[in-house]
């Protein structure tokens, strides 16, 4: 049961990260794209946390943590960039 | 200390350049205690690395395992005839670009000591060490310094080099890495010894794949070496640089060659089974092309940096025959050369940069300007530094040229070798004295001698440091022959290699 | 899976090295970006591909290969510092040569194709 | 060692002038003559020795690879030679002190000349073909120098460049000639090869070696069709012209010749080559200088024409030829250097060299015009003059030549004709210049000439006319001898009497006067029959030629290096793809034996992803935010399959870099254009299409016939010594920080010098700041959302333990220095992007760049502290402690060597960022120091 | 394993995943940025919780002790997720992003991207 | 200063982090006690330049309390959204509110912002330069916008000025 629900979700996943990658594309603002990007992340963090778990593992944690964290940072700075182009300023 | 000689010439330059990032040496009031420390360091490098090179005279190729892991699973360093001889020229041409710096060079930019001690580190380690992928990161170490040091001083020139030359090598490293992971993949290991014993043993399909890796090293170094058609970065890149640095530059080239003499001798030699001396049909017509497209830019040459800069060309393209010829002579031959021909040109550059000095907003541009206002002593050391890349008698660079027109003996080879490398030799001296007379001879007036700016003492002993080795090359030519020779014959030794990095036996 | 994984890196090498044929020095950054993840995975699977056998003792019964592992990290490092020296280079050639192309002016064919015939005047 | 004193004394007396300067003019010429005066001695002392029939040699090792050995030979030839270099040079010395106005740097001059005289000595004493060669090459570059004394003068630069460059190619070519016999003979010594003769000419190569020596050698000696530096080497001061290019240097390839001749001569094909070539520069030389106006120019060309004469001699198939030449080499040296003398004093103390100008000095200079005179009709072969005998034994030896077959008879015909020109010329010399009437508009008034500026000149035409009445007995025996080192000792009967009867000869002789008489009195006719043809300056030709080279080769040039970067990428790129594409046909197949492994959903969405976020920065890449963000994707993807493959570390790794990697990029793509316009050509794009496509499908190949392989790797080892040798189980992390800790102490190094490139970079940056973004909107006002920052703090504290969390648990699990120095680094660029520039740096007090200098510094003395317990650098030390209560704990060096690492990342990734944010405020980097 | 635990950490996954899903498709369905921007943020972030207490309930099981570290990302997500939505709305104020037709109060668009209180437009 | 709020600036914080440190291990040994103190010591002080002073959590029950129900709120009202998003788009009616905030300081007002984004619904959008507003977008709003602006004000606002007692 369990090993097929994380093929299911799995999928569900996958199918996520797709029809993110799909408003990434498509955008149209520049806003959707950042919007579908930060998504990706989290997104993956799920798929990292599955993939930890499928394979009975403790060792991607750490990676989901810093996808946590470093997504945040690349989102913010993509906001500030459009809201002020200088990001540090 | 002398236990831990072979990692001196790399670790000083590296504390060195640390220690001038710090307190008491950082800041830019404390600039005369950088050129204090900086000097002291050249002078404690070049002796480590002559201390290093006469152990090595004596007992013969030595290694150096770092962490104390063996080879081929440390890194070690490989210090034999060869890379002590690069690394004590490192020295020289280090010391050279120090010195000529003092003038005032060092002071239109921040960093240039420690940077040019960096770059001496990234250079002294590509030659000393016996590991693929430590050459790799030191490339990249000598790279970022170069990268760094060719915009000291500033100025739209500089910058757009500067794009040039980092885009280009940042593709070549990427290659690098590819032909890393090729070579790892199949043989297994980075060590280079290891790496020639491992490839002979490599099934057929094996070794073709390990061949793609070589070529594509090949290129890696091809692009350093500035070998055609990959030399089209040099010529702009060194006649934007600031002197000392282009003088510095000069050994850049000579880390290709030296990583095609050490890879393609050692790796894909004699040893390799199928894939023996397999660059060399690749080498001999891009050696060929080099030196005819050097050529024609030397005749093209609209100033002294930038004929200089294809006269280093023109030397790679002659090393790179050297290197074709395969024998013992004619690498003994090579080295010869390189030792000179890095020298001069080093020298020329800073000629170029101090004849610029008093030529006003003309520089060394080949056109009418105003007098030179000290003509004996910039000639002087022009005249020197030109009869000597001209291969011309009594200075080292026609004994550099007649050694590897001896080397080569069947008639193809004379054929081919002879007739490009003397041609080459008349059109530099056409350039050469085309330069000469119209810089030196040909002025507008006397100049305000008020106004001029004489060239510094540190400017002059930097030339006249490495000017000296033409003569000296000449006068003790039969013990620099001797040395090159033993270190052509060390570098053919392969089992000698393995015997030192007691291989066979780890890999059993 | 292996096929997989080459089509990827053929695909990054392709990308990047497309990028980095362009005119200006943005592109190019963005190109030696991927080339350099095309090279970091080309590294990488020099040791093979292995799953669940990370290089941690104690862990598995059979380890990846870490050698491979190693060098890639050195060449991320290392790669991060030379585009981060080549981003600010491409800001410098702006700010000294006044525009972002690579060569310092705009090459001599750009536009030919995409710049309507002036109309007669 | 007597003849080793020679050159040395030579090259010692170099430098001689250079100090005497200061002394005045006339100690300057008195010092500069005391080394060749005690050099002539020397030799002088040797003459019996050599006379006797001896040859002396001498030799010490010098550079034995190469063949160089320092080797002197003092036969009749290099002593006959070696006299005429000494001795004619002791006198251009002292003519010079009179000839060289106060301006010119009599020091510099006189130092040449020596120098020269060195050169030109070495030649004829060498024993060692490349010490020979040595030699030449200097008396090129001596050349070159005296030449161009007159630096100013646009003639002498060129006039200068145009000899060197012939002269340079010439010993270039002679060089290789060289080689090749040394390659034959087995040796360079000169003794050796002499004695070789017969298994040089029966050698294949032995035409290509004759070919490339006489090229050298007539370059050198001005034989057509390279006669044309010599006349232009004569806007050297005169007496350069007398010493170099009259009587010594351009004999140089005489003696050549002469040298070789026991070794080359013999062949037909020796005789054909060098005996119309003299042929042809005599009659040519003859015939030009009868209309040269310029009184040096007629003498130049009377050079080219003698030097084209004794060249003949030595292509006759007579031994009595070859002595004939060395008769001629010497009575030629000596008159045309007072000759050349004269013509200089006339100069001097007239203001002209033109002939139509100069008319009637006999009055004015009644004494020079005697000597002058005596010398011409030497020159012109009349009797009782040293040029009659040679020209005598000349004709007589024109007579027996059979080279050109039933043509044969042509050659005493043509040298017939040239003796007509020669009188002719001569006859010029002396009418035009002395008589015909009265100067017109010369600068100055004529006069005498200062007393010692005469007496080298009554020297050598005393010597004319001693030899001329007197020859067996001033010269006899050393033409002897010199002729029997050219013929190897085996010496044909002759007689140097003046008078052998009448014989054809003579009648040769008398014609020739009595032609040269007709001719100069016809003049006028002959001189409108060449006025219609356009008079062809050589030095217009060759520098005109020399331009066009220049000039193609910079349209050469600047079409390959057209500085185009996309050009040099993509030649490289398709070099690359040539070289690892050829062989890669060798391969079968591209999959090896390994078994497939399944791939599963997940892994094909990554694929998806990372392929089509790839090609959508591809496509996207003119939107540059947007490609940004999907670069940042495929960082994503990148990382994910780093941690599907079994590399945590590499996941974690990647994932960070590729953060600040785009934070990078975007503080960048600030000042650049936000968005740009199509620019490339579809046919550009179509092959850079191509080449990547190429690039990409070669990469994929290899990759899949990689990891389609089973390899053996030392890998084994790292996995089985990770913990008991390096105290850690990350493997990776154990590799990074011990096995191969040099990689990484060099990798941060790199990093380093990163920032700091990258803070010079910054330092003079003068970038306008875009006030709107590129729709023309002006910024948000909002420069720190108050969230933003709030969040920012609260998080700090979070990252920092997270950062020590991955630092410390790197040795054993995945992390280590490098990422945790990226986490810090990304919480602190956070807090700078959410408070500012203005904000920090009060608060954060610490300097990036010691940061950096001791992160590197405390890696690599983590190092060298090993060097303490007597191991190599960088011997990692670790051990477990057990503390009550705690329990058992590690301590390992590789934590410090780590600490290094985190210190290092953390300033070089600020010293970046944070300078490049402050370019935008107050706190701009300036130009430094 | 238990039945019922593997029941609990099925369904706290495939809860989790569901809504990570709906949340994605909300990022395609919904007509405009501001309205998209809700999706992702609550849905997506909800998802990834029913996920982490999954794995936490997974691994806590699977090595005998308790593991709570996926908290931390919980945390971390908790604090940061708001304030990316609240950055990408602000952007999308300042852009002036286009919204759908039926968007009420659209006025409020004009003070708010300047920051000023909504009365300062209703008094002009 | 005191010895406390000098090397103890923020006890709250610390205690997290020592929390946090023990979660991040899995572990709670002796030893990873002793370095996460140090650590939850050291880091503050490390930060502590770079921390603007806030008002303290006074009433940290009523925090705890806050969060469960907001934990709750997200998790019920997450349904809601999801609902919303599968089903038909025309019922969905977005639209703008402005909330009057009766709070002045930084940390309430963003806990008050990130709250009402975390709740479903709603997304803090802008506060204005004066922070007595909180424009809020709103992804179904009711016909009576009041009714958001009351909810936001009673149920989180009022919890809010509660615990930091501002
Ligand atoms: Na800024
Ligand atoms: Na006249």
């Amino acid at each position: 049961m369990l090993e097929w629900s994380m093929i299911a979700v799995g999928v569900m996943l996958c199918v996520a990260l797709v029809l993110n990658l799909w408003r990434l594309l498509i955008g149209p603002h520049v806003v959707d794209r950042i919007l579908a990007l930060d998504t990706m992340y989290i997104n993956s963090i799920a798929l990292i946390l599955l993939y930890g778990m499928y394979s009975g593992t403790q060792l991607y944690f750490e990676a989901a943590l810093l996808i946590a964290m470093l997504g945040f940072v690349s989102s913010v700075a993509f906001g500030k960039y459009l809201l002020r182009g200088d990001i540090i300023e | 200390m002398s236990m831990h000689l072979a990692v001196l010439p790399i670790l000083l330059p590296l504390f060195g350049g640390l220690f001038m990032l710090l307190p008491p040496f950082s800041g830019p009031e404390n600039y005369q205690r950088r050129r204090f420390a900086a000097l002291l360091l050249m002078v404690l490098q070049i002796s480590c690395s002559v201390g290093l090179m006469l152990q090595v005279m004596q007992q013969g190729p030595t290694f150096y395992a770092l962490g104390n892991w063996q080879a081929p699973f440390g890194i070690v360093l490989f210090a034999d005839r060869l890379s002590m001889l690069l690394v004590v020229l490192n020295g020289i041409l280090g010391l050279g670009a120090t010195l000529y710096a003092f003038a005032g060079v060092d002071r239109e930019g921040k960093y240039f000591h420690p940077l040019l001690q960096f770059q001496l580190m990234g250079i002294n380690g590509a030659f000393l060490t016996g590991d693929l992928f430590n050459l790799f990161v030191f490339f990249e170490v000598l790279l970022i310094a170069s990268y760094a040091l060719l915009i000291h001083g500033g100025g739209k020139q500089k910058t757009l080099a500067n794009v040039h030359y980092v885009i280009l090598n940042l593709i070549g490293s990427s290659l690098f890495l590819f032909a890393l992971g090729t070579l790892y993949g199949t043989t297994g290991t980075l060590n280079i010894a290891d790496m020639a014993l491992r490839i002979a043993q490599l099934s057929a399909g094996e070794q073709v794949i390990a061949k793609a890796g070589g070529l594509l090293l090949l290129i890696v170094f091809g692009l350093k070496a500035a070998m055609l058609p990959l030399h089209f970065w040099l010529p702009r890149t060194y006649a934007a640089a600031s002197a000392p640095v282009a003088a510095l530059f000069a050994i850049m080239t000579k880390v290709g060659i030296y990583g095609i003499f050490r890879v393609y001798t050692v790796i894909f030699g004699e040893q390799a089974g199928e894939l023996a001396n397999m660059v060399q049909p690749w080498i001999w017509p891009l050696a060929f092309l080099t030196i005819i497209v050097g050529s024609i830019g030397a005749l093209a040459s609209p100033n002294l940096r930038h004929l200089s800069a294809n006269l280093v060309v023109i030397s790679v393209g002659t090393l790179l025959i050297a290197f074709a010829l395969r024998t013992p002579q004619a690498t003994a031959a090579g080295l010869f050369y390189l030792v000179h021909s890095t020298l001069v040109t080093g020298a020329l550059f800073l000629i170029a940069d101090m004849v610029g000095q008093q030529r006003g907003k003309a520089l060394d541009w080949f056109v009418m300007a105003r007098k030179v206002s000290q003509p004996a002593l910039l000639g002087i050391l022009f005249f020197v530094g030109a009869m000597t890349v001209a291969g011309l008698p009594p200075f080292s660079g026609f004994i550099g040229k007649l050694v590897v027109l001896q080397s080569a003996h069947s008639a193809a080879e004379i054929l081919w070798i002879w007739p490009i490398i003397l041609i080459a030799g008349l059109i530099t001296i056409i350039a050469l004295s085309r330069a000469g007379t119209t810089m030196f001879w040909r002025y507008t007036g006397e100049g305000d001698r008020s106004q001029v700016q004489r060239v510094s003492r540190w400017q002059v002993s930097a030339v006249i440091l490495l000017l000296l080795g033409s003569p000296l090359m000449v006068i003790f030519g039969a013990v620099v022959t001797d040395y090159t020779t033993a270190a052509a014959t060390e570098l053919h030794q392969l089992q000698g290699l393995f015997e030192v990095m007691n291989l066979q036996e780890a890999t059993k | 899976m292996e096929a997989l994984y080459v089509f990827c890196v053929g695909m990054l090498t392709f990308c990047g090295i497309f990028l980095c044929l362009r005119g200006r020095t943005f592109p190019v950054v963005l190109g030696l970006t991927l080339l350099s993840y095309a090279v970091n995975l080309f590294l990488f699977s020099s040791g093979r591909l292995q799953l669940d056998g990370a290089a941690i003792l104690g862990i598995s019964d059979s380890y990846t290969d870490p050698l491979p592992q190693a060098l890639v990290l050195t060449a991320i490092v290392i790669g991060f510092a030379m585009i981060a020296f080549v981003v600010i280079l491409a800001m410098r050639a702006r700010a000294d040569l006044g525009n972002d192309f690579v060569d310092g002016r705009e090459p001599p064919d750009a536009d030919q194709a995409i710049k309507p015939t002036r109309g007669k005047v | 060692m007597s003849l080793f004193w020679i050159p040395v004394l030579l090259l010692i007396g170099v430098f001689v002038p250079l100090i005497t300067e200061r002394f005045g003019r006339t100690a300057c010429a008195f010092f500069t003559m005391l080394a060749p005066a005690l050099a002539l001695t020397q030799i002088a002392t040797l003459l019996p020795e050599v006379l006797s029939g001896q040859t002396i040699t001498e030799s010490l090792a010098w550079i034995p690879a190469v063949g160089l050995t320092l080797s002197l030979r003092l036969d009749g030839l290099a002593i006959m030679f070696a006299m005429l270099i000494l001795g004619i040079g002791l006198l251009i010395i002292l003519y010079a002190r009179y000839y060289l106005s106060d301006k010119d740097a009599m020091g510099r001059f006189y130092a040449y000349l020596i120098l020269f005289m060195t050169a030109m000595l070495s030649i004829v004493l060498s024993n060692n073909l490349l010490q020979l060669w040595m030699a030449w090459e200097v008396t090129s570059i001596s050349s070159f120098l005296l030449i161009g004394f007159w630096s100013s003068k646009s003639e002498s630069r060129k006039g200068a460049r145009m000899a060197l460059t012939v002269t340079g190619a010439g010993g270039l070519a002679l060089l290789a000639g060289l080689l090749i016999i040394a390659d034959i003979v087995g040796s360079y010594d000169l003794g050796t090869v002499l004695a070789s003769g017969n298994m040089i000419r029966e050698h294949a190569m032995y035409p290509v070696a004759l070919i490339l020596v006489l090229l050298g050698a007539f370059t050198k000696s001005a034989q057509f069709p390279f006669h044309f530096w010599l006349p232009h080497a004569m806007a050297a001061p005169t007496p350069v012209s007398a010493y170099l290019h009259s009587a010594t240097m351009v004999k140089a390839g005489i003696f050549l010749l002469a040298r070789m001749y026991p070794v080359l001569a013999g062949t037909e094909l020796w005789f054909l080559t060098v005996s119309l070539t003299g042929l042809a520069t005599l009659l040519l030389g003859a015939y030009v200088a009868l209309f040269k106006h310029d009184l040096k120019g007629l003498l130049a060309y009377s050079t080219i024409s003698h030097l084209g004469l004794i060249t003949l001699l030595l292509g006759m198939d007579t031994k009595l030829a070859a002595v004939a030449a060395v008769f001629h080499i010497m009575n030629h040296a000596i008159f045309k250097a007072s000759l050349f003398m004269a013509a200089g004093i006339i100069d001097h103390e007239s203001g002209s060299r033109d002939m139509r100008k100069l008319n009637g000095l006999w009055r004015y200079m009644p004494y020079t015009a005697t000597l002058a005179m005596v010398a011409a009709a030497s020159m012109a072969g009349i009797p009782l003059l040293n040029g009659f005998l040679s020209k005598e034994m000349f004709f007589a030896e024109t007579l027996h030549q059979v080279a050109l077959g039933s043509l044969s008879w042509m050659i005493p015909v043509l040298a017939t004709l040239g003796g007509i020109f020669s009188v002719a010329y001569s006859l010029r010399f002396i009418h035009d210049v002395f008589f015909n009437g009265e100067p017109i508009d010369i600068p100055k008034t004529p006069h005498e000439p200062p007393r010692y500026m005469k007496i080298p000149v009554e020297i050598l035409v005393t010597l004319c006319l001693l030899v001329g009445i007197f020859p067996s007995f001033m010269i006899g025996s050393l033409l002897q001898a010199a002729s029997s080192s050219v013929l190897d000792g085996q010496l044909p009967e002759y007689s140097l009497s003046i008078w052998h009867g009448f014989n054809l000869p003579l009648l040769m002789s008398f014609i020739a006067m009595t032609g040269g008489l007709l001719v100069y009195a016809y003049r006028s006719r002959l001189y409108r029959f060449q006025s219609q043809f356009r008079e062809t300056d050589a030095k217009l030709i060759f520098e005109g030629a020399v331009q066009a080279l220049v000039r193609q080769a910079t349209a050469l040039h600047e079409w390959m290096a057209n500085g185009s970067l996309q050009r040099y990428v993509a030649l490289l790129l398709v070099l690359t793809l040539i070289m690892t594409a050829s062989p890669l046909m060798e391969l079968n197949s591209a999959a090896g034996h390994l078994p497939l492994q399944d791939v599963n959903g997940i892994e094909i969405t990554a694929a998806i992803l990372l392929c089509i976020s790839a090609l959508a920065t591809v496509i996207l890449h003119r939107q540059r935010m947007v490609a940004l963000i999907t670069l940042s994707v495929v960082g994503l993807i990148v990382s994910i399959t780093f941690a599907r493959f079994s590399a945590p570390d590499l996941a974690l790794t990647q994932l960070a870099v590729e953060v600040v990697t785009v934070i990078l990029l975007m503080l960048a793509l600030f000042f650049l254009p936000q968005k740009t316009k199509n620019e490339s050509s579809p046919r550009r794009v179509v092959r850079d299409l191509g080449i990547a496509a190429a690039c990409g499908g070669v990469i994929a190949t290899i990759n899949y016939a990689i990891i389609t392989r089973p390899f053996e790797s030392i890998s084994e080892f790292f996995l089985a010594n990770s913990k008991t040798g390096g105290g850690g189980t990350n493997v990776v992390n154990v590799i990074l920080v011990d096995f191969r800790g040099f990689d990484t102490l060099g990798e941060i190094t790199v990093l380093g010098i990163a920032a700091l490139g990258i803070f010079k970079l910054i330092a003079r940056m003068r970038l306008a700041m875009p006030s709107a973004d590129e729709k023309g909107r002006p910024w948000s006002e909002d420069r720190h959302p108050l969230i933003l920052a709030m969040i920012s703090q609260s998080l700090l504290p979070l990252a920092l333990l997270v950062s020590a969390y991955i630092f410390l648990r790197g040795h054993n699990m995945p992390g280590g220095g490098f990422i945790a120095g990226l986490i810090t680094s990304v919480a602190l660029i956070q807090q700078y992007i959410a408070h500012g520039v203005d904000w920090i740096k009060p608060r954060i007090k610490v300097d990036y760049q010691w940061l950096i200098a001791s992160g590197v510094l405390i890696a690599a003395l983590t190092g060298a502290g090993s060097w303490l317990f007597g191991k190599p650098f960088l011997t990692s030390w670790f051990d477990y402690f057990d503390i009550p209560w705690i329990g058992e704990i590690e301590l390992a060096s590789a934590i410090l060597f780590d600490l290094g690492v985190y210190l290092t990342v953390v300033g070089a990734t600020l010293l970046i960022l944070a300078n490049l944010g402050k370019l935008t405020t107050r706190y701009r980097p300036t130009v430094e120091e | 394993m238990n039945f019922w635990v593997e029941l609990l950490i099925s369904s706290l996954l495939l809860l989790g995943g569901l809504f990570v899903l709906v949340g994605s498709i909300g990022l395609i369905r919904l007509k405009d940025l501001y309205v998209r921007l809700h999706a992702p943020t609550k849905a997506t972030t909800l998802g990834l919780g029913g996920i982490l207490v999954g794995s936490m309930v997974y691994m806590s099981h699977q090595y005998g002790h308790l593991t709570i570290h996926e908290l931390l990302i919980t945390l971390f997500l908790v604090i940061t997720a708001p304030v990316t939505a609240h950055i990408l709305a602000k952007v999308a104020l300042h852009h002036e992003v286009t919204m759908m037709k039926r968007t009420r109060n659209q006025r409020h668009v004009t003070t708010a991207r300047m920051q000023l209180p909504p009365e300062e437009q209703e008094k002009q | 200063m005191n010895l406390r709020s000098r090397w103890l600036p923020m006890p709250f914080h610390s205690l997290l982090l020592l929390v946090v440190w023990l979660m991040l291990n899995g572990s709670v040994s002796l030893g990873h006690i002793i370095l996460g103190s140090v650590l939850a010591i050291c880091i503050p002080l490390i930060c502590a330049p770079l921390q603007v002073p806030q008002p303290r959590i006074v009433r940290p029950f009523r925090a705890f309390r806050y969060v469960l129900m907001v934990l709750g709120d997200i998790v019920v009202a997450n349904i809601q959204v999801a609902l919303l998003v599968v089903g038909p788009m025309r019922r969905i009616k977005p639209g703008f509110v402005a909330v009057p905030l009766d709070l002045d300081t930084t940390l309430p007002i963003t806990v008050l912002a990130s709250t009402v984004t975390m709740t479903p619904g709603t997304v803090s959008a802008e506060v204005t330069k004066d922070r007595k507003w909180l424009y809020v977008h709103v992804l179904d709003m009711p016909e009576d916008e009041q009714q958001i602006i009351n909810l936001i004000k009673q149920r989180y606002e009022a919890a809010i000025k509660e615990i930091f007692a501002c």
